[in-house]
């Protein structure tokens, strides 16, 4: 939506939906999954070659249509992170940069207090950083208190598509942050999307529900257009709740009363 | 020969650089989205071909792939 | 969708999303809101004209745009909601109606048993009987079973925009009626409508969530965008729930570790 | 004069027919999307003209309007 | 709770748990069960004896320690429902009955309308009549109007354990109804029943939830617990939700600061 | 439940209800409640005397009938909590501390990283800690690695009354932690306490909801009956949830069918 | 002979009342909480003895069992 | 006189020790429940008539009270 514009780090990017690129049925899918999201920034992890040789890259054919954004997926301390992100930074030629650091392999969960550590220093060293995080309101002003370019709370576990866990926790992290909110994790459906741009979030970062879904490339658009109408929906202000009915029709004139 | 724990796995190699490394193992030193650490820190690509190996160095070869 | 046909009643009906026409800040609005949100049925009531004379209609403007669907808003018998019907298709010449009966002002509440044998009566004199009920399937199969051309369960309290209220009444409806099923009543945001098609619902009725939204038509296009996302991910098949995490990037050829 | 309920309220009309009615009340029964019952049962926009009132009937004049 | 006295048609009855005696691993295990809930009203169905003779009755234990509720579970036709009820009154000598009667197998929804119908009957015959019915409040109030004692909605689908699907209907029948409110079906677990005792209900009927669990006798206790716990609760007025944080600490007087 | 001992820190509480003492109407209501709560562990704070001298002490009336808990409250740095801890046990000759370490004075939500240092001095000072923490299994194991005697993790912003936000998260923290998992703050109602404790918790500590209740007194009684009602049901192991039906009464034998 | 429906059953009886159909299936007339419909109208216990029954009747014969 | 800051507010006090602090103020030494911390650390209550006050410091004298 031209009319609102949406920037990272002070960088305008054309669409509130950031994608994963892991575990589609192939390639093709994947691009085409691409294609259908709109999306602009999507993200990739840093991998050790097979040791017998080395060939062609995913890369080739997404940099051309994207914004690529390295994680550090599977990172479990701080220094494993901070090498991961520097090698990224050398192979793909940018600062940007999804910082996760797990602190429990089972649940995925993010390691807060490193991550806090890492994600300062990463600020240092010149990376645009994207922070993988709980939905603690508290942990989300230290992120970005030491320059993380936004915050990207769980919505819930990676992959479990349970969608928005704590809605409450995550509406009062949109309404303090000082920096865009992403919310990462957890996202299952169109509808997940779509309440996590209306309670506030300034995008969504989405991969398993799309890549898993029966068609994903369907999913991709689902997504784009969940992401548009909670958007829109947030931008166009909500009625109230009410605990009573409220007529829509007009309550005189009625027919033979 | 030099001992080398080249991501992850130890063994015995004749390069002495980083760039002499990749070329024994067919990668090619031109390759585009490559990157390499020595002992924990990056070796920039303009700096492989002089990059010295010596015994009991750690090596990563790493590359962009699929993620979330 | 072109690939996605929607029928009621045999007719193909090019937006699954309906709106209503009442309550909004002036009728230019109310216009470029159905303008923005691509529906092509639109509710109406029908109310004693003002004894001072006639001037002029509504309808005048809306016909050229769109399908028209006469309520029986108010209605709480019967007898009333017949009459009603009968002058609906008199001066709009059209057989379609949304039959409302109400059992409870208050609730707006459905009366249910009152509203299955009108609905008999009103598919004999040759409607199109759209009946707004509760979300109880049984009923639901009654409607089908006298003739109705969809089923209409609320999702909510009529004008509360508490959304669904019980969404697997709601899933359950879908999965066992013999006839479209539309969300009607308690639809709050673009979430709710696109939750709404992903438990299975061909159509979604929305009224005071885009009238009296702060921006009516930025509403309205959320609520489009909302139904396409919920119907594009329905048919796209999500992922399931999972209890725990499920990584999305690979788990090999980690850096340092 | 004829005793009658139009839309619920008891009125002395002049008028015998329902075109009358609507005449004598400037509604132009040329005009679009009006209807009009008698007693419980619509009259037919062509019926208008011969429809006779009676004292004690009740008529309904409708409109559509904005509704949900 | 002797100040908290509970009538059903003018009868006092000395608890707010009424449990079902279907679905025990035996006979003891049942017997045990009810004590543990201190239940006094208790349900049994009405069925045909087995036709190679007739061999004592579990009657005969239950009688002397509680009162019976015979049902009409499994009948879907109001004159199969009557003559059920007739004969329950003539087999228990008792005019209680909780009146099912079943729309559609699958789901064991009810089917209101003929449920008015063989209720109203009913009443006249002179039974104390009980209906299981949905949670609809107009539903609910045509069941009043036609001289029910009470109004048994469902929480969720018999034997589901999904527990209260539509928490708002059933606060809003509770807030309405002019007769007692037994919330029925559904009921998983002690908080199940103390949430339906805090919305509002004067009592609950746990059959599966009990019968069913790992230790029925455990969980009868903790029924019986989470009836007491809810209503309780109920009679003491609980604090408002509130959408931001409010300190039970003094906020004077911090050391050091 | 004498069959259901319940030890922290090696010690065996009789209750496993927590009860705050601040925010009652007046002392002696708070004392009947407290009786009424069945509790033993008692929540203080610890203030500066008001300089126009010391009158008495709440200490006097509560050591007697219970073991004391004193808080940190408002503490906002490490430093300042640790030294309240201290001043707590030099004026209350107990080892036992809830450690508050708050990062946001508008929702009280914790510092954890703060917390989990505050935490490790305060075990190798020899007290007994137990943390006021946020809902993160990640961060809950880092309490217990520095040794908690049990963690108390939010189940949604103090005071607030909301009740268990993310109870998946709750019930994750439950199935791992090494220590007792306490649920404090957001408790509303007693269903909540109810459902804390099916989730898998070992107690609960409440204060606004009861303290602030219309009936102070049947509230505590409330949350008694709760607690015990939601570990009852928790030892009792409930019966899964199922998406259909499943009839209690026997499917044979029906009259007239 | 008699031509019976018995609990949804057809079968030929030689019992002629209520009170005989139960006995010639050692029923004990006696035994408490049992109740008998024929063809969809309850017979009283004291009127079993004096029930008839004829070809075509349909008869209920039932007990209270466990429910919820 | 010497200058301390007690419970956050500065002021002149003749008393040379935490214990003629606590009497100077009314404040029973022998009063159960009471603890005080001088610059940062608690000073037992044995140590009170020893432990010396000299300018600048700064003292806490707290209780406990109703808490959550």
């Amino acid at each position: 939506m031209s009319d609102d514009p949406f920037l990272i780090a002070g960088t305008p990017l054309r669409s509130r939906l950031f994608i994963g690129t892991a575990g589609y049925p192939n390639q093709q899918v994947m691009l085409d999954s691409l294609e259908a999201s709109g999306a602009e920034l999507v993200t990739m992890s840093i991998r050790r070659i097979s040791l017998d040789g080395y060939s062609g890259s995913l890369v080739d054919v997404l940099s051309p249509r994207c914004r690529l954004l390295p994680n550090t997926s599977g990172c479990v301390t701080a220094r494993d992170a901070i090498l991961t992100a520097e090698l990224a930074r050398e192979a793909l030629e940018t600062d940007w940069l999804k910082l996760e650091l797990i602190g429990d392999r089972e649940t995925l969960y993010p390691d807060v207090e490193q991550l806090v550590h890492a994600a300062e220093e990463l600020v240092r060293k010149g990376f645009i950083v994207l922070p993988y995080c709980n939905d603690d309101p508290v942990a989300c002003q230290k992120l970005a208190d030491v320059g993380c370019a936004a915050v990207m709370p769980l919505g819930s576990l990676i992959g479990s598509g349970r969608g928005i866990a704590n809605p409450a926790a995550i509406e009062l992290i949109c309404t303090r942050s000082p920096v865009p909110v992403v919310l990462d994790a957890g996202i299952g459906t169109a509808s997940d999307a779509a309440l996590a741009m209306e309670l506030g979030c300034d995008a969504v970062l989405v991969n398993t529900a799309i890549s898993k879904a029966h068609d994903p490339i369907a999913m991709a658009a689902a997504m784009k257009a969940g992401v548009e109408a909670g958007r829109l929906a947030r931008l166009a202000g909500r009625i109230p709740q009410r605990t009573f009915a409220e007529p829509s029709s007009p309550q005189l004139g009625l027919v033979g009363t | 020969m030099t001992r080398l724990t080249v991501n992850g796995i130890d063994e015995e190699v004749a390069a002495t650089t980083v760039a002499q490394l990749l070329a024994d193992r067919g990668i090619d030193p031109g390759a585009r989205f490559l990157a390499v650490a020595l002992n924990g820190a990056v070796v920039r690509r303009t700096e492989w071909p002089a990059a010295a190996l010596k015994s009991g160095d750690a090596v990563e070869i790493v590359r962009p792939l699929q993620g979330g």
